[in-house]
């Protein structure tokens, strides 16, 4: 008979600390990393096609570099705001072991962005640009 | 299941080996392809490696049933994350230095080639020093050996891809857009080349040949492909060069001193090529005099209609005024 | 996005009030109760069996057609496999060859792989979740009408000889109007267009279906794992089907209309189609695999005798493909000549997507280790599955990487990748799927014996005819030629492939008579046949799912939670009966699974099957270019649609409910937590995705020719008349937002003045806007920038029209007194749409007024 | 018993009738024979592509081209002309392959070149080619 035994703390039991946030932004939270990502990469893969289209493969090797060196710190930003929003949930949830699922939910897909992220300096730093 | 690890190695270890054929990426003749092969037989091993490691994982408990439960973090970091976290991190800054040779800068002296490609065949014209339109040729490009050579890739009609697995990979021609590639043949040889972007009707007839010769042998070969026709020397051949102006073949082929029109092959040397039809028939004779009777049967849905109505010795006449176009 | 989103309003909220008596409709846990549930949804006679839109019927349904589709398009494979068996063969000829690979590829991916994961979601998942059906049974079904009948007549164009012949990814120029005069085009265009809007709207049902009905006390980390996989693979299909939704509409605009999206010789460009296409095309493949993958991943515990070791790794899994899947659209687009860079970032971001590959494929290797696994047909399958994937993930790799692809793309290498992961990756976990759900459908077990019959020889058929492949591409033969000169190499390769797919084929027919034969002499399967730990099994196919619906508190509760048949089956749960006499379910937080309202769900009715049909006929009609039959359709289907929309938000007694187990809930909710807003949201997310894509189409088809731009002569757009149409459309929105505020305090004549006022503003500012282009001299038929700025204006234009009508809409309803302060849906809605449209307008004219003026 | 076994019998001899009587069909007698001839070399020319035979003649052994120029060369072993009004015999069809238009001045079909040996041995291989049965 224990599956009638039902309480209001156990319907609610995946309260979060901000839990007065819209619910949509909620659900997408974990996911935070992946939006970073998406937008660094755009950001680089645009940045790198219109500066080909505009005639960078013909410009300078200072302005190359330069170049390179935006796409370079662009990354180490991503990269910041990634690992920083991982950090701060993890302040937020450690002591909460219900939320332990969405910890490790936003975590683990910080750490594959990051990864994702950080592997566009292969090619930003290996590749010559607009050959 | 226990088999098939070793099957797939016995098969790796045959495509490694079984490399023959003239359109085949594993046996390269180019720096460009060979440096593809090259990163192609690591991931061969690689791949091989993780597949043998997967399949044992998976069939082991099966054979040997477990009384502990198993190291989560051992697969799920070890297995999940650290393996191709690691491989890939030793494989992509690698992958990354691979084939530049393709877009490769060329000096002024070395050879440049615009191929266009139509449905379904390749018109191949040689830049002159000054960007003009030199030596034509279709369907069969000639470069000199170990020199590379910069192409550059137009598309008439539709999407076509160039590809000549022995020596580079492929860059699509793509309408409105040009673009560029190096190839390089390190021996002579014949190297076969096929469209491998799907273009429609005919896509599986549209081949060609790269001829890779000696530096002088091609000179030879480019200077006569930029010279106007000789005049033909014999009845048959005369009568074969009328008609060839009669019927209006003019209208489409260009033959160097005869006609310009570029709407079909440049036919300047035609007697000399290996195939007809961009790889449909070999050459020669018969086959010419064939291809221009039933050009539609033997190709359907290509641009040369069949001329079906020429009576036998004029048939013969025009197919040997062609031939003799060397 | 939900603080702009969701304005706090009047909600009837719901109240737990466990030792209160409720005010509307008891539920009776006893015999009559049982009685008036089963009245309720019991399926409707004979041929009425098309009005029902019960979730368990349309999804066996969705299965079965989604596998004829398969079986037809195999049919398709094996012809052409006669075809290359040797060189220079004449078994088909280039036109026929060309029109069934074009077939066996679209068929198998949009009609089969798609439609039948979709399919499996559509049929599980509300009983996996807990629930009675999805919150939306009129779409699925909808859904699944559309995709039958647009469907059959994709296939059907085979037989009259005007199937698309252009290859599943239809390139143009191949496919514009000049090289593809025929209807073969349109066939697959429209035909396929159908399709995908009926995906996308089995993608709005699943993601409001996971999200809003599950059984209360499932929290999002109690989800079983399928809907994890689920809920990735529909926000998959929400945003990355409207891209190829919007590639279609713009060759469907240049085949009908000329306008020149495609055709380089007016300022367009080929690669415009292939970014759209692959925008989708790519993700599509793991939208394919990922319920796949979910449905291994509900498999594997049975079979393992374990927990599923991982389980949170596999959600975050699931998450990651589905975003690092949209990084990868280029992967296809490698011999396009881009800058290698450019090539790159993509090689880099497909190389990522390997560690969560990585760490599913551990994960279930580490569930088999935990557990001591039992042989039995469908674990045969997944092992398959297993193998064949990592074999097809390692040959990804190796086509992800840039100059390796340049040797391998549009050869049979690529043939062999994409069907081991296809075939290994969606196939055999099908099969394993059927196996092992087929007794839940049809109360008996398919034959031991026989399945592994049919899995040998599907086993050793697929390597033997695919393994080859990988060789004859390395060895240069090409993709797509119906024939081949056989001097190159490529005859004994071909011949092996050719001999094996009819082995390969010999496996799938053993199926067939296995589930032709399970049908009379299966032996009968009885209440969990295989001891499995999730719901769908305590519902043993019943047409409402549960006799009562279970409170939640494990992700194994068949496993884990005590008693739980007998609850379920004394009633003991919540809504144990049907006091309304129409079908009830619950609708739980999102978030906590926390009920929050007791919604009625449509029962049997024609609106869903006449919609589709009429639509089908239409589009078949118009395709056919019989303009009288496809007006006279048009105009049934639209007067179906406006019945249906009608005859939502229906009037529910303000009150609140019982809903069992001493818990009383409300029936009518407003804003976010109404499945209705959640659908809207949902809708208007691919919405965005569509008008995104026509604005890339825009930015993009700049890109290819950088420089004057207006490159057409025509005049550079000024800023005056964008502000004042802007001016006019957020005019038209705040409009609406005070008619909301207005219907708040219930002053109905303001609320009628602000609507009819936002109604004649929006109209006004479409027609303007049509003034505006003309008088720029703006032609969509001369040059590519002019159809881009037409095409994203007229949608626009046709958003404001749109917004017009829900205030007429509304003005009615409000009239009939369907709209008053607390039963405000229906203008909460529209007003999502507002706030959708208006601010998306108003960037289109910004960037179409500013974006000459920024570059030059 | 008996009775019934002998109806089968008789049945079954009815159903193989048919059998032996194709069996029992006069055979073409190929008379032909081309001296020094080698019909595979023949047909490995013929395939080989490079004379054009097929490009203008559907010939059964080679699967592509199958040319519709010139006539089917299913049957040449039967035929009795060659081109229309040469006799179909070894001598002159070696001479015919080797130079058409020396013998029928109207034909279509030129001279591809062939050294007598090859003519020999394409010849030899058209006179291993029977009409199909029924035709």
């Amino acid at each position: 008979m224990s599956s009638l035994e039902l309480d209001d703390g156990e319907l609610d039991d995946e309260v979060e600390p901000h839990s007065r946030t819209g619910t949509l932004r909620r659900l997408l939270d974990p996911a935070f990393g992946h939006f970073v990502w998406a937008v660094h990469f755009l950001a680089v893969y645009v940045g790198a096609a219109v500066a080909c289209v505009l005639g960078l493969g013909a410009a300078g090797e200072g302005t190359r570099t330069t170049f390179l060196a935006v796409l370079v710190a662009l990354t180490v930003v991503a990269t910041a705001v990634v690992v920083g929003h991982a950090v701060w949930r993890h302040r937020q949830y450690r002591d909460l072991p219900d939320q332990r699922f969405r910890m490790v939910l936003t975590i683990g897909n910080s750490g594959i962005a990051t990864v994702g992220i950080v592997w566009q300096l292969f090619p930003i730093l290996l590749v010559p640009v607009c050959a | 299941m226990g088999r098939d690890p070793r099957l797939i190695l016995i098969l790796v270890a045959l495509s490694l080996t079984a490399c023959g054929g003239p359109q085949s990426a594993l046996d390269p003749a180019g720096p460009s392809a060979a440096s593809l092969h090259r990163l192609g037989i690591i991931m061969y091993v690689g791949a091989t490696l993780v597949t043998l490691l997967v399949t044992a994982l998976m069939l082991v408990p099966f054979l040997r049933p477990r009384e502990r439960s198993v190291n989560r973090n051992l697969f799920l970091w070890g297995g999940g994350v650290a393996l191709p976290l690691l491989t890939l991190t030793a494989l992509v800054p690698y992958v990354m230095t691979v084939g530049h040779e393709t877009r490769a800068a060329t000096t002024p002296q070395q050879v440049s080639i615009d191929v266009i490609g139509y449905v379904y065949w390749w018109d191949v014209a040689y830049r002159r020093p000054d960007g003009s339109r030199g030596g034509a040729a279709a369907n069969e490009l000639h470069v000199p050996v170990g020199e590379p050579v910069e192409l550059f890739l137009h598309a008439a009609d539709v999407i076509h891809s160039f590809w000549v697995p022995s020596l580079a990979g492929k860059t699509d021609m793509i309408p409105g857009r040009v673009n560029r590639m190096v190839l390089q043949a390190d021996r002579p040889g014949v190297y076969r080349g096929q469209c491998a972007e799907y273009c429609g009707l005919q896509h599986a007839l549209m081949a060609f040949d790269v001829i890779a010769v000696p530096r002088p042998e091609f000179d030879a070969w480019l200077a006569r492909a930029s010279q106007p026709t000789g005049q033909p020397e014999t009845p048959e051949l005369r009568q074969g060069r009328d008609l060839f102006v009669s019927l209006g073949c003019g209208a489409c082929h260009a033959v160097r001193g005869l006609s310009e029109a570029r709407l079909g092959p440049d036919l300047t040397q035609v007697g000399s090529r290996r195939t007809l039809g961009a790889g449909t028939v070999p050459g020669g004779v018969g086959n010419i005099a064939g291809w221009i009777a039933s050009a539609q049967h033997l190709k359907p849905g290509n641009a040369m209609p069949s001329y079906d109505q020429l009576e036998g010795p004029q048939l013969r006449a025009l197919a040997a005024y062609l031939e003799s176009l060397k | 996005m939900t603080l702009t989103l969701d304005s706090p309003g009047p909600q009837p909220t719901g109240e737990l009030a466990p030792r209160v008596a409720p005010v509307l409709f008891p539920q009776s846990s006893g015999r009559d109760g049982l009685e008036r549930l089963e009245a309720v949804w019991a399926l409707p006679k004979r041929f009425a069996f098309v009005t029902e839109v019960n979730n368990t019927h349309l999804g066996v349904l969705y299965i079965a057609t989604g596998f004829l589709f398969f079986l037809g398009a195999g049919v398709l494979s094996l012809l052409m496999r006669i075809q290359l068996a040797y060189p220079g063969l004449a078994f088909l000829d280039a036109g026929t060859y060309n029109q069934f690979f074009t077939m066996h590829g679209t068929v198998m991916m949009f009609l089969f792989a798609v439609p039948i994961v979709e399919a499996f979601g559509v049929l599980l998942l509300p009983a996996l979740l807990g629930t009675r059906d999805m919150p939306f049974p009129r779409l699925s079904a909808l859904g699944y009408w559309c995709y039958a009948l647009g469907g059959t007549l994709v296939f059907a164009s085979l037989f009259f000889n005007i199937a698309p012949d252009g290859g599943w990814f239809m390139y143009p120029p191949l496919t514009g109007p000049k090289y593809s005069p025929g209807i073969n085009t349109d066939v697959w265009v429209l035909g396929l267009g159908f399709v995908e809007i009926a995906a996308v709207a089995a993608a709005v049902e699943l993601v409001v279906g996971i999200l809003k009905t599950r059984a209360p006390g499932m929290t999002l980390g109690r989800m079983p794992i399928l809907a994890w996989y689920m809920l990735v693979t529909a926000g998959m299909i929400m945003i990355g089907m409207p891209a190829v939704i919007a590639a279609d509409i713009l060759l469907e605009l240049e085949r009908a209309f000329g306008m020149p999206f495609y055709d380089a010789t007016k300022g367009g460009d080929p690669l415009l189609w292939q970014h759209l296409f692959w925008l989708f095309g790519h993700p599509e493949v793991y939208i394919i695999f990922l319920p796949a993958a979910g449905m291994v991943s509900m498999m594997l515990p049975t079979f393992a005798r374990a927990k599923l070791v991982g389980y949170t790794w596999l959600a975050l899994a699931a998450i990651s493909i589905g975003f690092l899947s949209f990084g990868l659209w280029v992967h296809h687009m490698y011999a396009t000549g881009l800058p290698v860079l450019s090539l790159a970032f993509f090689s880099a971001a497909s190389s990522a997507i390997a560690i969560p590959m990585g760490i599913q494929v551990f994960a279930w290797i580490a569930t088999l280790w935990d557990g001591k696994p039992v042989l039995r047909v469908p674990l045969l399958f997944i092992l398959g599955f297993l193998f064949i994937f990592t074999v097809g993930g390692l040959t990804g790799v190796m086509v992800a990487a840039v100059p390796y692809d340049w040797q391998v793309h549009d050869t049979y290498f690529v043939v062999a990748h994409f069907h081991y992961v296809l075939i290994g990756g969606m196939v055999f976990p099908v099969f394993a799927a059927l196996y092992y759900w087929t007794p839940l459908v049809t109360g008996r077990m398919l034959s031991e014996r026989l399945g592994r019959w049919a899995f040998w020889l599907m086993f050793v058929g697929f390597n033997a005819a695919f393994f080859p492949m990988h060789i004859t591409g390395l060895r240069g033969m090409p993709r797509r030629v119906y024939t081949f000169p056989d001097d190159v190499g490529w005859n004994w390769l071909n011949l092996i492939s050719s001999v094996f797919s009819f082995v390969f084929a010999a496996g799938v027919l053993v199926f067939l008579i296995d589930f032709i034969r399970h049908r009379r002499s299966g032996p009968e399967a009885g209440y969990n046949p295989w001891d499995a730990p999730s719901l769908e099994w305590l519902s043993h196919g019943a047409d409402y799912g549960f006799r009562s619906i279970m409170p939640i508190r494990s992700r194994y509760p068949v496993w884990e939670q005590e008693g739980l048949k007998e609850d379920e089956i004394g009633g003991r749960g919540f809504l144990p009966d049907a006091p309304t006499r129409e079908r009830e379910a619950l609708v739980t937080g999102p978030i906590t699974g926390e009920p929050e309202q007791i919604i009625r769900l449509p029962g049997p009715g024609w609106t869903a099957f006449l919609a589709a049909a009429a639509t089908a006929i239409a589009l078949a009609a118009g395709t056919l270019k019989i303009t009288a039959i496809a007006l006279a359709a048009g105009a049934v289907a639209a007067g179906a649609y406006l019945y249906w929309l009608w005859s939502m938000d229906r009037l529910a007694p303000r009150g609140l409910a019982d809903a069992g187990r001493g818990v009383a809930l409300p029936l009518y909710t407003n804003g976010s937590r109404s499945v209705g807003w959640w659908g809207m949201v949902v809708l208007l997310i691919s919405d965005a995705a569509v008008v995104a894509s026509f604005a890339f189409a825009y930015l993009f088809l700049w890109t290819a020719r950088p420089g004057s731009w207006p490159p057409d002569g025509s005049q550079i757009p000024g800023f005056l008349a964008p502000v004042l149409l802007s001016a006019a459309v957020i005019a038209a929105f705040i409009l609406f937002e005070t008619a909301d505020r207005m219907n708040q305090r219930e002053r109905r004549r303001d609320t009628t003045l602000c609507l009819g006022a936002s109604a004649v503003l929006a109209i006004g500012a479409a027609v303007a806007g049509w003034f505006w282009l003309r008088g720029l001299g703006i032609d969509p038929t001369r040059h590519s920038y002019g159809a881009a700025v037409w095409t994203l204006v007229g949608t626009m234009g046709l958003h404001l029209v749109m917004g017009a009508g829900m205030a007429l809409w509304c003005t009615v309803r409000l009239h009939l007194g369907m709209i008053n302060s607390w039963r405000c849906l229906t203008l909460r809605i529209c007003l999502l749409w507002w706030r959708f449209t208006a601010p998306v307008t108003v960037l289109v004219l910004l960037m179409i007024a500013g974006f000459p003026h920024v570059i030059s | 018993m008996s009775h019934v076994l002998n109806l089968a019998r008789m049945a079954i001899a009815l159903m193989l009738l048919p059998m032996a009587g194709c069996d029992l069909a006069p055979k073409p007698l190929n008379t032909k024979h081309v001296d020094e001839g080698d019909p595979t070399r023949g047909l490995a020319l013929v395939a080989g592509g490079s004379y054009g035979c097929a490009a203008c003649h559907a010939i059964p052994d080679v699967r592509f081209p199958k040319g519709n120029v010139g006539p089917p060369l299913a049957g040449m072993a039967g035929r009795s002309l060659i081109a229309g009004h040469l006799p179909n015999k070894p001598g002159v069809l070696v001479a015919f392959l080797q130079d058409p238009p020396a013998l029928a001045p109207q034909t279509g079909m030129p001279n591809v070149g062939l050294t007598t040996e090859q003519a020999r041995d394409i010849a030899a291989y058209l006179y291993t080619l029977e009409a199909p049965d029924g035709s």
